[in-house]
């Protein structure tokens, strides 16, 4: 399985994300997450998300995430990238690519992924108020 | 011996520091090593219940026996996405 | 619901897609699904698949999906490109994209289309074996 | 009363035609139309189970009510995708 795990504070530029994408003819179905910030956190309007991570282990644990997804379907790649640091409103912090043969399976290992990362991957997020953050 | 500590998201900002060490008994385990913290930090002690703990790159319980120059990592629970 | 339906033979084009995306500052999550033309269909090598449609009948069917999913699921957008005629091993036949304020609506809507489209839009292939298929 | 028949996929290999007219009494059925098309075309009715029929641009069952100049259409399991 091709991996692919990159945590950057760079934007997310998912036009060479996708000319880089490797499909095999014997790869049926492509499934891509993205994660983008919401405008309102818990009710209040912010202007960015700030997000930090401890980045050896964060890597380390999407490994993990990684090697029970290619237990469990037969994948052919996952390519992750998760930003850091500030994120404005509407921009992408995650993006999430799977190839596989057949569409059940990389829909499920793509929410599989997302949903364990959301328990397992130290990364952490911080809301930026509008005010202090001038547009 | 003598651990390396490292807080993360709030719980840096809830003790003022990045990082510590501290120094333990031999055959100290986490939750040693978290009441020693506490009795330093006593802000963190509420945090108990939903604090995370990692040493090296690993989740570990908090009966894990500590060694030497382990890097301990402490921190809230991930939110990443 | 901001709803784009395009049946063509065009190539699909991703990336204009990806860059005429709108993505409202409420919205957090991007589904986006891709199906490609595998190898092998029913066992045998092929070249390439001829894809047909009832056009009109097809477009009114996705818009009945589109309806029941506008109903379900707070979506603020999809946007469907199925291509006609020949389409090449390795080449993209479907792109789907569903931007809703979280995840688990994204993913829900996108599968439900994928599938009820199977079901339901009048659109047919017809295996283009290797030999009568120059590359 | 007469209506419109468009078959597609390899319903049009089957019949050889891609389109064609059927001439019916009034109050005639899609089940009446099908009844006539396999008489016209007999390698059509094997595929009578899976066949899918729309008058329009929807789906109708075969005890559907014809109208005069109604186009109907014939075809297999669709394979989007």
């Amino acid at each position: 399985m091709r991996r692919q795990i990159i945590i950057s504070p760079d934007l997310i530029d998912e036009v060479a994300l996708v000319r880089s994408r490797e499909v095999g003819s014997d790869m049926g179905a492509v499934v891509n997450f993205l994660g983008c910030v919401r405008g309102q956190e818990t009710g209040n309007e912010i202007a960015a998300l700030e997000y930090e991570a401890f980045e050896p282990m964060a890597r380390h644990q999407f490994n993990l995430l990684l090697d029970q997804v290619e237990k469990r379907w037969p994948i052919s790649s996952v390519r992750l990238v998760h930003r850091l640091g500030r994120v404005a409103v509407g921009e992408p912090s995650l993006w999430v690519e799977v190839v596989a043969p057949h569409r059940a399976e990389a829909f499920a290992a793509a929410q599989f992924l997302i949903d364990e990362m959301k328990r397992t991957v130290p990364i952490w997020k911080k809301p930026v108020a509008s005010a202090v953050f001038p547009s | 011996m003598s651990v390396h500590v490292t807080f993360y998201s709030f719980f840096r900002d809830l003790t003022g520091v990045a990082e510590t060490t501290a120094a333990l008994p031999p055959d100290s385990r986490l939750s040693d090593l978290q009441e020693q913290l506490f009795a330093r930090y006593p802000q963190l002690r509420p945090m108990q219940k939903s604090m995370l703990l990692a040493v090296g790159v690993d989740y570990q319980k908090p009966d894990f026996l500590l060694r030497d120059q382990d890097q301990v990592a402490l921190f809230p629970p991930v939110q990443g996405g």
